[in-house]
């Protein structure tokens, strides 16, 4: 057991991938020497050399774009795009090529790649920093999508990112990557795609969140109970695409009420995916609507406004108030 | 602190190669620049450069003409099945043999060959059937399954973005120390997409062994090379990346067939990638939806139509004493068989039980399906029964809607 | 009066556009004297000549990336993008900029803009030419998003959309171009972005569709009524984004079922949205879970099996059967 | 039938323009191409070569001296504030100023400047206050707002992608008729990006009056030149687009100001556009944020530091009497008394009422605002209402939550 931060464990989660398996690759801008903005690489350059830490041209398209042919070629790129705002750049060679290869070649070829980004805000960051738009790639066939909430499954997700058959988006809530530290296990552990979490138990409404909205949702629990004594369940999606639907419906049956927190836009995000399933699935267990705190549909504010664009504890405990009393 | 985290965990400061030194001398020079060539060797009157000429064996030469010839003979059926509505609408390829033969001859097996889509000769070269071929342009995924054993990419339709992958390709077997060689194709058209920039670059950076083959027919669907650039050739585009850039009469097959060679050699040699541009005209409609009167005259259509490459190599063939008439003759029988074969195979095939299973569409798209993808198929697959229930009561189809 | 098909009231608002204002332009691929590969700029070329009819170089991010230079400079471009499969290509330009100038320069500079591409199946197309993600554009904000269902309603949109001060996606349902003639009358009309239309009205339910699907849905209501006598009303949404929310919560109030049909992938997509928002507004008055008549998450399937994949009225009338007896 | 549909409805067939002969004659031969030149004038000593030294009018040197300071003495200050906390990460521009003002000075105020984000001395210049450099580095959107009257684009985040933006704007240019240039910028790591070549290509098609300004400071963050690119020189990428293309000493103010007036003069004789690439170094730090260290040696720093721009150019000007130590002593106190005052004022505006409103994240995103976000609108509204009551009761303050 080691405790450390999410920088440090998805790093080691990446030492610790290419150690054991050679044809993992790192590509990315400065993810060389330089070990990343955020120094996610650290180490690795100067431990596996530049054959296996490919610091690129300055074009997403190109690193998707290569990526996918060394995928297809027999290796495991894990390629960084720099901030999670740039990744529209490559957004064609995701959608036309990777999600698509297995598919149209009915099996015989596949792209197994990671492109990990940090996304979304809470660091004082530049326009095109901070957006989080996870959605477009939830709504994108032949796409997985995970996004950690701390340091041991952010460890673990990325290892079963790394070692799936098929294309993982990788999307790291940069606003943790040095909030807490907590006890990572020292052998390797992997965490099943698909399958979400609960972080705590409750039986009044569930709250369902994931990435760094989690801290949000988790203090907005700890309100509740307090200040209420009411007791929420929270789920940590943990997998965007595809869904534990089976995981979020039942919890629902038992408490009647749900909350989904994310910081990305609303409309057509998330949140409305997951509403539009437990409708589905468990409309006569629903007690009141259900509601979205979210980002707002507009571009994230520059920095001097964005916590009023991210969803704060606040804002969570107001719309649970607003459900329990439905 | 486990055993995980115990490596060094400070690189060294990178030691930045300078290639660029600074000029102090003040006066404005210029700056010493590679040279970009054109070569042309057989003429459209098949009179050949002795001098250039390239030394092929006659079963190579016998091959290359076969594949183009049966691309041809393919593409000139197809185009008369699209017109009877049994198949979609395609893109020819007739035209394009020469360079489509020329380049990828010269790949072993275990190369890899990254097409667009007019690169018929090409695909019939390296395994694929003409029933993939047929499969493919009438709408069956099953076509664009390349061969077991054939390192071939599908025809790729978003353009230019395959340049990428055959960038990546070749980067990995530079970086696994592998011996390979890459050949992707492109139109003058794809040049202009930023996919295509990047790609030369990255192939470059990293000396990745791929041949950039530029298919320039001088249309894109109806844009002309005029309003598609500036430059006067594409093969300039290789000094942006400092690689090797050559233009070649396209309808040429020993031209191609010389620069290729060349290209290929540098390749494997660890010399990285090169641009060969082909010199040739569509003379074909973009694709079978394609009205080409609308945008350019017939005498510049005629006037190119004449430089097509078969006819030229089959001369030189002839007079080389390679093909007799007669064995050209029965040579075209044996390829109308075996594309009349083809043809019955895979029309057989589409109704079979296999092939028009709509529940496929779910079946390839992960390796292990989700739950919710399963119970997508679940949903049509009971939404199907029930049409076909249906179906055995009345005459009416169920697909019946408007579109 | 006169009747004509939607490619031609497509392009009869091209015409008039450009006619009563100079500013507007046509760019894009093989819109010259080819006259767009589905001939939507006929007759353009030859009318306004080489300096309002733009052939452009063969680069979806150069076409939207200079559009809105142009939008900016004062002009009025009106881009097309040969197939929305292709639209991905330029999607950062969209993202990072054409939805953003306004909001970034505190309303100083603007991108009056339109984004055309023909979307959707049922042509026999290849891949890529047959896509359907408008709801990756409805959930950027800072966008507009409009798709015509027949050929009045597609002249007048454009019309709104050309003179619209922001940036508007036209979304043409390819499918339909050719399938029918309509009354178009003489005089030019807008159709205002963000107001839907009820096709037919009706009392048991609602049926939410647009674009080529609603040919589906109207089928669906006329074998319900048939079959089952069963009155529902049929929702035309025409803008995508922002949705009139209104329309849709009050028919809902009104019949308290819904079921809503489009041909894009399921997760995130369209209906999502709409469910979640009626789950807001009119939680009480839904009897039976709202479903969804739509693509599957996979890519559309080759051509020999679209129609497997495209929402028919077969799935909207059982879909609906199963709202009306839940 | 009415009017509307009365226009003729078949265009003529294009009359292609053929710009390419076929080379008919076989022997491979060179391709003619034009040539790419280096330009130094004023070197690092403040050595002047007389036989290119431009003849620059007296104000015209002050102007550009006077931007270059400010430029300088702003960042400096900017630093500072920035290690206090008193402004976030943000992108040095010192070591730039040279290519900034030796091609902005040629615009006239209705064309148009389209920077990048290391182009403080250009916006400056061109009429932009301190003020609005300060408040945009420091999270809020109002630093963005081009001043009234003034044809810029704001500082461009996403790499590259601007260049289309003043494509498009030279294109408008030539489409209407109006005269006008539109000057551009981008680094050496943005050259690698797609629609760098998107850009350069549309621009040399449509002839847009358009000046690609290169900042080769010979890295994008850590990466270096020879891992970005293989060509010798970004100058030489001008040959890809039929373009003019010139590499020019970027510290060298003269250099960039004789290389951009011959671009500036081009364009406006509607010559289409030029590529100019100015060799400099970021003797700083990518930004704020960033450790050089890590990638590059100090010899190196150390090195291209002594060769910046701002104090060759004062020798210069000493040199020629253009101004004495004196008047630059007063304009140092003068420009420093510019710069306080704009500290002062935008710490002041950063807490009024106007530019704290968080509401304004919904005002500006059209023209007319929506239903559905008047409503997230209000959702906003009467959240802070909420809290600020609460905080009324309670000291906590409401936005503490962990990040
Ligand atoms: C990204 C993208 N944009 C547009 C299209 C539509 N399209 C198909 S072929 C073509 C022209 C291609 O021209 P070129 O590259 O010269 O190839 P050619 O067809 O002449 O061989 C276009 C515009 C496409 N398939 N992909
Ligand atoms: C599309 C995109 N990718 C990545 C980044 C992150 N980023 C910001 S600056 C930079 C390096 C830019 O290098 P260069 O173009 O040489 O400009 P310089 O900073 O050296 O002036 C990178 C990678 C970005 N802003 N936009
Ligand atoms: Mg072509
Ligand atoms: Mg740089």
């Amino acid at each position: 057991m080691a405790l450390m931060n999410m920088a440090k464990s998805i790093n080691l989660a990446l030492f610790e991938a290419m150690e054991r398996d050679e044809r993992v690759i790192v590509m990315g801008e400065d993810v060389g020497p330089d070990e990343g903005v955020f120094r996610i690489t650290e180490g690795l350059f100067h431990k596996f050399g530049e054959k296996r830490v490919l610091d690129t041209p300055l074009a997403e398209s190109g690193i998707v774009g290569t990526a996918i042919g060394m995928a297809m070629y027999g290796m495991k790129p894990v390629c960084e795009i720099q901030f999670s705002g740039f990744d529209y750049y490559s957004f064609h060679q995701l959608e036309c090529h990777a999600s698509r290869f297995r598919n149209r070649t009915r099996g015989r070829l596949s792209v197994p790649m990671v492109m990990r980004a940090p996304y979304g805000g809470g660091i004082r960051a530049l326009e095109h920093h901070s957006e989080s738009r996870e959605a477009i790639y939830a709504h994108t066939p032949g796409l997985k999508v995970v996004i950690p909430s701390g340091p041991r499954n952010a460890r673990a997700l990325l290892h079963s990112a790394i070692q799936d058959p098929d294309p993982v988006i990788y999307y790291e809530p940069k606003a943790i990557y040095r909030l807490f530290k907590e006890e990572v296990p020292e052998k390797m552990e992997t965490l099943p795609i698909g399958q979400s979490n609960i972080v705590k138990e409750g039986k009044d409404l569930t709250i369902i969140s994931y990435g760094a909205s989690l801290r949000a949702a988790l203090e907005a629990v700890e309100l509740l109970e307090e200040e209420d004594g009411v007791k929420a369940e929270l789920i940590d999606l943990l997998t965007i695409a595809p869904l534990d639907a089976t995981l979020i419906v039942e919890s629902i049956k038992k408490t009647g009420r749900a909350v989904i927190v994310h910081e990305g836009p609303r409309t057509c995000g998330l949140g409305a995916e997951v509403v539009a399933r437990v409708n589905e699935a468990a409309f006569l267990y629903l007690e009141a609507p259900i509601r979205r705190v979210t980002g707002f549909d507009t571009p994230i504010p520059y920095f001097s406004k964005e916590r009023f664009y991210l969803p704060d504890a606040e804002r969570v405990v107001a719309a649970c108030r607003e459900t329990l009393s439905f | 602190m486990t055993n995980y985290v115990k490596y060094p965990l400070k690189a060294k400061p990178n030691s930045v190669q300078q290639s660029l030194k600074v000029v102090t001398a003040m006066p404005r020079k210029p700056i010493e620049l590679p040279q970009i060539e054109y070569m042309s060797i057989l003429d459209e009157d098949a009179v050949v450069d002795k001098a250039l000429e390239p030394k092929i064996a006659e079963e190579e030469l016998k091959n290359i003409y076969r594949y183009m010839l049966l691309a041809r003979r393919t593409d000139e059926r197809m185009l008369m099945m699209q017109r009877q509505g049994r198949l979609g609408t395609f893109p020819q390829s007739s035209g394009h043999e020469a360079i489509s033969m020329g380049s990828c001859i010269h790949l072993k097996k275990s190369d890899w060959h990254v097409p667009a889509y007019r690169e018929l000769a090409g695909l019939l070269y390296r395994g694929w059937s003409i029933d993939s071929t047929l499969l493919y342009w009438n709408g069956f995924e099953e076509g664009a399954r390349p061969p077991e054993g054939v390192n071939d990419l599908p025809v790729c339709v978003p353009i230019a973005s395959q340049l990428l992958h055959a960038a990546g390709i070749g980067m990995g077997m530079n970086l696994r120390g592998e011996k390979g060689v890459v050949m992707t194709y492109f139109g003058d058209g794809a040049s202009s997409e930023g996919d295509t920039h990047e790609a030369m670059n990255f192939a470059a950076v990293y000396q990745a062994p791929v041949v950039f083959m530029c298919l320039n027919n001088q249309y894109a669907i109806s844009v002309p090379l005029s309003k598609q650039m500036r430059n006067a050739t594409l093969a300039q585009r290789a000094i942006a990346y400092g690689m090797p850039g050559i233009r070649v009469d396209g309808n040429d097959v020993l031209a191609v067939y010389v620069a290729a060679k060349e290209a290929v050699e540098r390749a494997r040699a660890g010399e990285g990638p090169t641009l060969i541009e082909g010199l040739t005209y569509r003379f074909t409609p973009h694709t079978t939806a394609d009205d080409p009167k609308r945008y350019r005259s017939e005498e510049e259509c005629n006037l190119w139509t004449k430089r097509e490459p078969l006819n030229r190599f089959k001369k030189y063939l002839l007079n080389k004493g390679v093909y007799t008439e007669a064995q050209l003759t029965a040579l075209e029988e044996e390829l109308d068989a075996e594309i009349k074969a083809a043809i019955a195979r895979t029309e057989a095939a589409a109704v079979s039980e296999e092939l028009s299973n709509p529940l496929a569409m779910f079946d390839y798209l992960y390796a292990d399906m989700p739950p919710y993808l399963n119970e997508q198929r679940e949903e049509l697959k009971s939404h199907l029964e029930k049409q076909k229930a249906k179906a055995g009561k009345s005459p009416q189809h169920a697909s019946g809607t408007a579109r």
